[in-house]
């Protein structure tokens, strides 16, 4: 009997990663969209570290160095993110991702 | 190493063109000529080579085919004569449609080699994947020089033409690979020595053996063409420059043809005795759809190309008689019929430039205007529809007398009225052009100059000769010609063993231990 | 026996999710980017019971303590962000609910049967440990520096895409 | 400490584009903005081209498993680095045209190349996820990179959100596989108990792929990207991203070939229906359009498709390895042939590509008789007809269909492929048509026209030499 | 034996170089206004012919009776199992051929020089006459079937071409064109008839002339073609088919319409091509075959059918007639069809004799008219005509001894060779020969017609009339000395004057083989010779005597055009209304060819399939939305359903 159920902490990483979809895919803000994908990313750092528990010693460690990784990239995501919402407002003064669809053909 | 050489000679021309020659019209026309003269120089000893074979090297494998795809080519007396077409038509083309093509004539040129290039290598191929490479890869040149330098539909023309003929060629993709699965490689001699031998011994499954029969015919019946795979063919002659036309249906439409004589027939001798009356009835519709087609056109290339459309059904018909009149008689009139048709293209491109119409209605009284022009037209008009002393009239013959022989009266009465309807269009056609009062004042120059005429006047030459001497094709003709089309029993339908006896021995060693595996 | 880590366990887990959730549900930003921080915390703390300490620090360092600040300072740079008027979901984003619903359905209802435990062993993810699987013989050494290629690439897009004044600039001056 | 050998395959690549990204990055300040188009693009070519030179001379090895290289990613290396020289040629032409201020394009093309290469030689889900990143953020910037075009802001944001969730997808996917594995390398074994996390995570590693290669159903991205995005970079990311995405899949999936799971045969049923999916849509919906970058897209959907069905493996290599050789030398000939389609036309089809409608380009070939030719190779090489190696691409996909017996297939597929010839052909045709108002020649930079000459060569060579391209 | 022989070559190759010449001298001076210089061209074309005549005459005389002359330069055609040789050869058949075809055609070159001096094309004009003479040398001369084809459609070329020579006109453009395309479906039935031929004597098979003459004198091979098995079928169709060859040529039913047409060239050629040579080539071939055709008594019986309804049909015609070149051109037709009947009685010698006769005297009437023509500024209307007798009388006079050759009045040309066909018809069926005599009268009828028409009465038309003058001698000379042939050529073979057989002896090693064969099977009975004679002429005399009341008193007046009405018009052109069917059938499948299978069912089933997969595009295409949550939506559903598909499907 462990402390805490290893399975458990994966069902946790699940509903965060598809709350995190569910904020990106549902909400018209692009904010949300963005933090929708910070979840998500979250989520599966979550869910690295979870299973990095499970295993021995060396095993376990690239669990836990993926997720500095992962941290790092998603900061330059968040960054390049940013840069698009500014770009993209500036386009057509609106947070609206509704706003943003001429194309089609 | 000839063979090579022949097949890069025109791509080579094509790069020298694309560099060394000048930006205005005139200089690339002569370089042009200059180098198409080489290449058919270098193509015309094969007439007397007979047959032989390039030294050959491992190309590629074939995804689950134990043999590798070769790298070889081989000439024998069938494309030996085809090659001497396109290599001396290329020329005559580049030369007569200097004026029609000024200053973009040096692109003109390169693709028109391309497309030689492309001609010579399907005629050259000895795999089949070698050669379903070529035969595709006409495409591409030819679909440029028509959508970049034709008519006024000629976005609609080369679209069709593009696409039926990736459409007829595709299942023969499949085909090979087929082909390749069951005769182990993609030798055209290994498979057709293999295939002879399986199909006759009925060890082919029947209906295995008819798909990839009909797999591969339609191919060329699309590229011939026959009915009722001919849609592209009016149009896209009609709209094509006439250079290019001369091109198409001069050498390309042998290339369908040839196909038939190569492949179909060496592969799978017993559905093409069992089809044969089929395939000649189809030609015969070719013929008589054809001419009653030429003579309600009013647009001249369309009539022209409706009428070989009846040319070209009546040399399948001829090859399909399996007697040697017959398939010599195709030969001859292959020959002849890309002569002429050829001729007629060029000197109606002229005609189009000078009234900037096709329509037969806008012409007339040409003989008064310019009768040197009147003249050639009419020699090549006469040639064409088979006036004895011209090649026509010998192909004709023999065809009719294959067709007697082997299908009876009934079908050479049908082929033979044919022929009395190609002579009706022809005649329409020239008393429009020539004769009568003129109906549109006609821009250009008065009469073809002794240059435009240079042209034209070879090809006229070749048509008497060979009316007089056929044997120079029929003969040298001989040297494969009955192995693949005789009885089905016979062995390797293919030359190449002999030939390469003769030339070099090695690769036929290699070809023999490809067939042993 | 321990019940500590569980109930800390439980503690963190409905926080994350109740978060999580506020971001789903929230109307503004603001709002939206605080409960973000909420998670994020709550998330270094279930690192910490699972045995990841240097990542706990890592994820209040550069999550909540930057990235969440950049977006924070990118709402409020941008008026238009403030407004309440653009709808939350709309009648296509109560539609499109259902699909990560599905697919949480889907995915616990298969991982129901799997049986992973935990290894309890001594601690592991402390800093040095950490650092000698990034510096260390693992190799892990190029891909960080392939992850400096990944910053310099934010930092120049970024540019790329965010500098206006330049261009309004050369508008000006054109 | 590390034998220095080891790292070579690795080290210098990235160390040549690093150089140039730095040059680059120095110089980028000190010209003013026409002077910048002349010697940035030929600094990022020239470390390209060192970088193709290393590449070719280190030989084949692996890094602690998470990175590796043989032959076929060596060449894919190669085709990675050709395109982004087509990239940057044509990214020169267009910025040229258009006085760009700036020259971080340059540098984003040379930093995406890197990522791409990453992915090709990734052999762990980290180097791979990384890779990954590293592209997709550069050209993410890329899209975007005309600030004051609505059309790209929209692409942009677009291509952004979707990606950044498909990348989550796939890091999921990876952390699943890694608690079924317990390593983050490929070709591990699930252990017992942990098999449906392998399964699923496998499952989402796959999409995440092919979701950056716009295999249908996840190709809703692609057509507004492609149309969105300056048409260098629409050419750049058709080829380098589907190179590296599709190189990596076939790396994945050549080791769950090797694993006893029954993963293979389930996931390749979803395969087979995603494959059929894409080149069905791929082919119909390219039919009536009217850009030619939306074309392209469609076409590269198509192609996807193709891709996938190019994953059957072709023969077993003597390390037992399955090969999979019709995936490298198709995707060699995709990458080649689009980018130097996109590289032609980008001269084409004028400033902030307002004429690549097909009847704006009417007659561009004729005025710029070399680009057109290159593009027309390029064209008949996606239409999939010699003399180009697209030919032998798809016959080569469609053969092993049939061997594997699955000739209904087969067939299916070269019906949609002889439809969707249509759409390259119309363009060609275009191309070579009369204009209705006579356009003059543009100005190529001969950067430009070399490197297309060069890649058309090269794809017309792809046919004739195809066991150089991975065949 | 004879080194002549080795210049066969050269007979038409003579013509041939003069066709050159002329040929590039009108190149050459097309661009120049008044055209090259007539003396050159007319100096060449007339030494060729004259050349021609010249070696024919001393290959002639050189030529011992029953010997051959033969060269075969080279292999033609070469298709494995069957050769034919490019060979000539030439016999004692081909000599009397021959020296009518270059001797007339001699005199007609010299004629036109003066015919032609006005026109422009006068360069153009000797070309093709020339080339007619090499076609026609080649069409005798040949050594086999295949030989003969190339100067058979030589001769049909060069009609064509002469026919429109003035192409300005489209009347006569279409009559070329008729006359080719229908002498094209007779050359059709030469080739078919020549493949049959060939099947019939199967393994052996050669086209050589003397070959097939010997083959069928085999008698071992009579059992190949015994009634009632395949070769007798083979040999009929053969021989019908050839035959059919030759109605083309020589314009007899049913493929007679071009001739009257064919008017429409320059008079000399109307004598020459159209009177006096190429129609005389069916002929010819009967005679050349004639081994293969008694063998064949039911295709013997429908040529002799065939040729006396000609003649009948023909003379009728000749009657309605108004145009004095379409008399002729009915009473050649006529004439041929008396030609055809003696071969069709076997009798091929006969029918060679009347082609000899026929030639001159058809000639002169020609020539004659033409300088009638010339004389009256080119009206070719009789009725216009009238009382030139004593403004052209030395045309007259010519024409006068053609009037009294043809209608056979004692000890003309015609007298001779129409009492021998006559006699002979009698001797194998009485039907036949009234048929004939009834023919004679009509003939006598409406040449007398013309001749009173036109040289007696007063002028009818002044202002044609008025000013007629004779043409210069290059015209008459030759029309004079044709006149004289006219009236003395019979002599060759005068039936009842012993010794006066040259014809028949000259001919009778090549025919008599045949002709013996035939009269072994049907015994004819001998009617005394000066009694048919007498008949022939009392026939003639009659018919004189009616055109002479009806015609010379009556009041003509010109009106309108000078075609025939009425009941005329009918008869005139029964067999082109005949031939129209066939025109119309050809012109209707055409037009169903063209409009409805190439444009509705091929072009429309194509764009059909077009349509139909741009509909198809279109509804997928609209999968792709605009909106980024949808796009993501559907991304997702496909995600969520793939993976459920695999799960759930998988286990």
């Amino acid at each position: 009997m462990t402390a805490i159920s290893a399975l458990n902490v994966q069902f946790l990483a699940l509903l965060l990663f598809c709350i995190g979809l569910a904020t990106t895919l549902t909400r018209r803000n692009l904010f949300f969209i963005l933090m929708g994908v910070e979840i998500m990313l979250n989520a599966a750092n979550l869910s690295f570290v979870g299973f990095s528990r499970t295993f021995a010693a060396a095993a376990s460690m690239e669990g836990l160095v993926v997720p500095v990784f992962v941290i790092a990239l998603a900061a330059s995501e968040a960054c390049i993110g940013l840069a698009m919402i500014i770009l993209v407002f500036h386009s057509r003064e609106s947070v609206d991702s509704d706003a943003y669809s001429r194309m089609k053909e | 190493m000839h063979l090579i050489l022949l097949l890069a000679a025109p791509f080579v021309a094509a790069l020298l063109l694309a560099f060394a020659s000048g930006k205005e019209g005139q200089s690339s026309a002569r370089l042009g000529l200059f180098l198409g003269l080489l290449t058919a120089a270098i193509a015309l000893p094969l007439v007397w080579c007979g047959g032989c074979v390039s030294p050959s090297f491992i190309w590629f494998q074939l995804p689950g085919i134990a043999t590798p795809t070769r790298f070889q080519l081989g000439v024998d007396g069938l494309s030996a004569w085809l090659l001497q077409l396109t290599a001396w038509l290329v020329p005559a083309a580049l030369w007569a449609s200097r004026r029609a093509v000024r200053e973009r004539m040096r692109e003109f040129a390169i693709w028109t080699f391309l497309l030689e290039g492309t001609i010579f290598g399907s005629l050259m191929a000895t795999d089949l994947v070698l050669f379903f490479l070529f035969f595709e890869a006409m495409l591409v040149p030819s679909f440029v020089l028509i959508s970049g330098f034709g008519g006024r539909r000629r976005r609609q023309a080369s679209l069709l033409f593009v696409i039926f003929t990736a459409l007829g060629s595709a299942p023969l993709m499949i085909a090979i690979y087929f082909l390749a699965k069951i005769g182990l490689g993609t030798d055209l001699a290994v498979l057709s020595a293999r295939f002879g031998i399986l199909s006759h011994l009925g060890m082919l499954p029947p209906s295995l053996a008819l798909a990839l029969f009909a797999a591969v015919a339609v191919a060329f019946v699309v590229k011939t063409p026959l009915l009722p795979l001919h849609v592209w063919q009016a149009e896209t002659y009609a709209e094509a420059p006439a250079g290019t036309t001369a091109l198409l249906s001069g050498a390309m439409a042998k290339v369908g043809v040839y196909g038939f004589l190569r492949f179909v027939i060496p592969l799978f001798p017993v559905e093409a005795h069992r089809f044969a009356l089929w395939f000649v009835l189809a030609g015969l519709v070719a013929v008589l759809y054809g001419a009653l087609l030429a003579l309600t056109q009013s647009d001249v290339k369309r009539l022209m190309a409706f009428s070989s459309l009846g040319h070209l059904g009546l040399i399948v018909a001829g090859v399909f008689t399996f007697t040697p009149e017959g398939l010599k008689g195709a030969m001859v009139l292959m020959v002849a019929h890309g002569l002429a048709a050829g001729g007629i293209f060029l000197l109606l491109g002229t005609l189009e430039r000078w009234a900037n119409s096709r329509h037969l209605d806008d012409f007339g009284g040409l003989a008064g205007r310019s009768p040197f022009m009147a003249t050639l037209l009419m020699v090549l008009v006469l040639a064409a529809i088979g006036l004895p002393g011209t090649a026509g009239f010998v192909g004709e013959f023999l065809i009719l007398k294959g067709l007697w022989t082997a299908f009876g009266p009934g079908v050479a009465v049908l082929a033979g009225i044919g022929v009395i309807l190609s002579a009706a269009y022809a005649l329409r056609m020239i008393q429009k052009l020539l004769f009568g009062k003129a109906a549109l004042p006609l821009e250009g120059e008065a009469d073809l100059t002794t240059g435009d005429a240079l042209a034209v006047l070879p090809l006229i030459a070749a048509l008497i000769f060979l009316g007089f001497w056929p044997s120079a094709v029929t003969r040298s003709v001989e040297i494969n010609l009955y192995q693949g089309w005789s009885a089905p029993s016979s062995g390797p339908a293919c030359p190449f063993h002999a030939a390469a006896r003769k030339c070099c021995p090695k690769s036929t060693q290699e070809s023999a231990d490809a067939a042993g595996r | 026996m321990e019940l500590l880590p569980q109930i800390y366990f439980g503690l963190f887990a409905v926080l994350a999710l109740a978060c999580a959730l506020t971001v789903l549900v929230a109307r503004h930003p603001i709002n939206a980017a605080m409960a973000l921080i909420g998670m994020m915390t709550s998330l270094s703390g279930l690192y910490a019971i699972l045995h990841a300490p240097f990542l706990a620090v890592l994820q209040v360092l550069v999550y909540a303590g930057a990235i969440v600040m950049l977006l924070v300072f990118v709402i409020m740079v941008l008026n238009g962000a403030k407004d309440d008027h653009t709808p939350r979901f709309g009648s296509l984003g109560l539609v499109l609910l259902i699909v990560p619903a599905a697919l949480a359905a889907l995915l616990t209802r298969t991982f129901r049967g799997e049986t992973i435990s935990n290894n309890e062993a001594a601690l592991r993810g402390t800093v040095d440990l950490t650092g000698q699987q990034l510096f260390g013989p693992t190799g892990y050494v190029l891909l960080f520096e392939a992850v400096g290629f990944v910053l310099l690439t934010a930092l120049v897009g970024a540019v790329l895409l965010a500098k206006r004044e330049l261009d309004s600039h050369k508008e000006t001056k054109a | 400490m590390l034998p220095a050998a080891e790292l070579f395959p690795f080290v210098f690549p990235f160390l040549a584009l690093g150089l140039g990204i730095v040059a680059t990055l120095i110089a980028e300040p000190f010209l003013d903005p026409r002077r910048k188009h002349h010697f940035l693009p030929v600094i990022a070519v020239l470390s390209l081209v060192g970088a193709m030179a290393v590449s070719a001379l280190t030989r084949a090895g692996s890094w602690h498993g998470l990175l590796a290289t043989d032959g076929p990613r060596a060449i894919m290396g190669l085709v990675v680095f050709i395109s982004g020289i087509l990239g940057i040629v044509g990214l020169q032409q267009k910025l040229g045209e258009e006085d760009f201020p700036g020259g971080e394009p340059y540098i984003l093309t040379l930093l995406a190349t890197a990522g791409a290469l990453l992915m090709v030689d990734a052999t762990a889900t980290l180097s791979l996820f990384v890779g990954m990143e590293l592209a997709s953020l550069a050209i993410y910037a890329l899209v975007g990179l005309r600030r004051t075009d609505a059309l790209g802001a929209e692409a942009l944001f677009k291509y952004f959100v979707m990606g950044a969730v498909f990348s989550a997808v796939f890091l999921y996917g990876a952390a699943l596989s890694y608690g079924a594995t317990g390593t983050i390398r490929f070709g591990a074994l699930p252990l017992p108990g942990r098999e449906l996390f392998f399964y699923v995570g496998a499952v989402l590693m796959s999409f995440g792929l092919l979701f950056k290669a716009g295999v249908a159903p996840f190709h809703f991205w692609s057509p507004d990207a492609y149309a969105g995005a300056p048409s260098p970079v629409t050419g750049f990311m058709a080829a380098v991203v589907k190179v590296g995405s599709l190189a990596a899949m076939g790396s994945l999936w050549q080791s769950w070939l090797l694993l006893p799971t029954e993963l293979p045969e389930h996931l390749f049923r979803l395969l087979v229906l995603m494959g059929l999916l894409s080149v069905a849509i791929g082919t119909l919906s390219g039919l009536g359009q009217r850009r030619a970058r939306r074309l392209i897209a469609f076409s590269s959907i198509t192609h996807a498709g193709f891709l996938v069905f190019a994953l059957i493996p072709t023969g077993i290599a003597a390390n037992n390895v399955l090969q999979l050789s019709n995936l490298w030398y198709y995707l060699a000939a995709y990458a080649l042939a689009t980018s130097v389609v996109m590289a032609s036309l980008a001269a084409l089809t004028g400033k902030n590509d307002d004429g690549d409608t097909l009847q704006a380009l009417a007659g561009a070939a004729k005025a710029n008789p070399l680009l057109g030719t290159a593009a027309t190779i390029g064209l008949a090489s996606l239409a999939g007809f010699p003399p180009a190696a697209g030919f032998l691409a798809k016959f080569n996909v469609l053969a092993s269909l049939v061997v594997n017996g699955k000739w209904k297939l087969a067939s299916m597929l070269l019906v949609l492929a002889l439809i969707g010839a249509v759409y390259y052909v119309r363009l060609a045709a275009t191309l070579w048509s009369e204009p209705a108002t006579p356009r003059a020649p543009v100005a190529v930079r001969p950067l430009l026209s070399w490197a297309a000459a060069l890649g058309a060569i090269i794809l017309v060579l792809g046919l004739f030499f195809p066991s150089y391209f991975g065949a | 034996m004879n080194q002549l022989q080795n210049y066969l070559w050269l007979l038409p190759v003579l013509p041939l170089a003069g066709a050159l010449l002329n040929g590039i001298l009108a190149l050459a001076g097309a661009d120049t206004d008044e055209g090259p210089s007539r003396g050159l061209s007319g100096f060449f074309g007339t030494v060729a012919a004259g050349g021609a005549f010249v070696l024919t005459l001393l290959l002639a005389l050189s030529l011992h009776p029953n010997a051959v002359f033969a060269q075969a330069p080279w292999t033609w055609i070469d298709a494995g199992s069957f050769k034919v040789a490019f060979g000539f050869s030439f016999d004692s058949l081909t000599a009397m051929m021959l020296l009518f075809i270059t001797g007339i055609g001699t005199l007609i070159h010299f004629y036109s020089i003066g015919y032609m001096a006005e026109d422009r094309g006068f360069a153009r004009f000797f070309a093709y006459l020339n080339l007619f003479l090499a076609s026609m040398i080649v069409l005798v001369l040949g050594s086999n079937l295949l030989m003969t084809f190339i100067g058979w459609e030589g001769v049909g070329l060069c009609s064509y071409l002469l026919i429109g020579f003035w192409h300005k006109e489209e009347a006569n453009n279409n009559a070329a064109r008729k006359a080719f395309l229908v002498n094209r479906a007779g050359d059709l039935g030469f080739l078919l008839g020549t493949i049959a031929l060939m099947a019939l004597m199967g393994s052996q098979a050669s086209l050589e002339y003397s070959a097939i003459s010997a083959w069928f004198r085999d008698a071992s091979h009579a059992a190949l073609f015994a009634a009632g098995t395949t070769g007798a079928g083979l040999l009929l169709a053969s021989t019908l088919l050839i035959f059919l060859g030759c109605t083309g040529k020589s314009a007899q039913i049913p493929l007679l319409t071009w001739l009257p047409d064919a008017m429409a060239g320059p008079t000399p050629v109307s004598a020459l091509i159209h009177a006096a040579t190429m129609v005389t080539s069916g002929v010819y071939l009967l005679a050349r075959l004639s081994d293969m055709f008694v063998r064949s008594p039911l295709t013997l019986s429908v040529i002799a059918g065939v040729g006396i309804a000609t003649a009948l049909w023909a003379a009728v015609a000749g009657l309605f007639q108004n145009d004095i070149k379409k008399v002729l051109a009915y009473s050649t037709v006529s004439q041929l069809g008396y030609m055809f009947m003696a071969a069709g009685v076997g009798s091929f010698d006969a029918s060679l004799f009347h082609v000899f006769t026929h030639a001159f005297f058809k000639a002169t009437l020609f020539l004659g008219a033409g300088s009638v023509i010339h004389a009256v500024g080119g009206e070719q209307d009789m009725r216009k005509m009238g009382g030139l007798w004593k403004k052209l009388p030395l045309t007259f006079l010519a024409m006068a001894a053609g009037w009294y050759a043809i209608l056979g009045l004692p000890l003309g040309a015609g007298f001779w060779s129409k009492d021998l066909i006559l006699e002979r018809a009698y001797g194998s069926s009485p039907l036949l020969y009234g048929l004939g005599l009834l023919t004679a009268v009509i003939t006598a009828l409406y040449m007398t017609r013309l001749m009173i028409l036109t040289f007696f009465g007063k002028g009818r038309d002044e202002k044609l009339t008025a000013h007629a003058h004779e043409a210069p001698f290059t015209m008459t000379l030759p029309v004079v000395l044709l006149g004289l042939g006219a009236l003395g050529v019979g002599f060759f073979w005068a039936g009842m004057i012993p010794g006066l057989d040259s014809f028949h002896q000259m001919l009778s090693p090549v025919l008599s083989p045949a002709q013996s064969f035939w009269a072994r099977g049907n015994e004819a009975e001998e009617g005394s010779a000066l009694l048919f004679a007498a008949i022939g002429t009392l026939a003639a005399l009659v018919g004189a005597g009616i055109a002479w009341a009806i015609w010379s008193k009556a009041k003509i007046e010109a009106v309108g055009s000078s075609a025939p009405k009425g009941f005329g018009a009918f008869w005139t052109f029964f067999f082109d209304y005949i031939h129209g069917i066939f025109i119309a059938a050809t012109k209707a499948l055409a037009w169903i060819g063209d409009k409805i299978v190439q444009t509705v069912i091929f072009n429309g089933l194509l764009a059909l399939l077009i349509y139909a997969v741009g509909m198809v595009g279109d509804a997928v295409r609209s999968l792709q939305r605009s909106r980024l949550r949808v796009n993501l939506g559907l991304s997702l559903c496909g995600l969520v359903l793939l993976l459920a598909f695999f799960l759930l499907g998988a286990w």
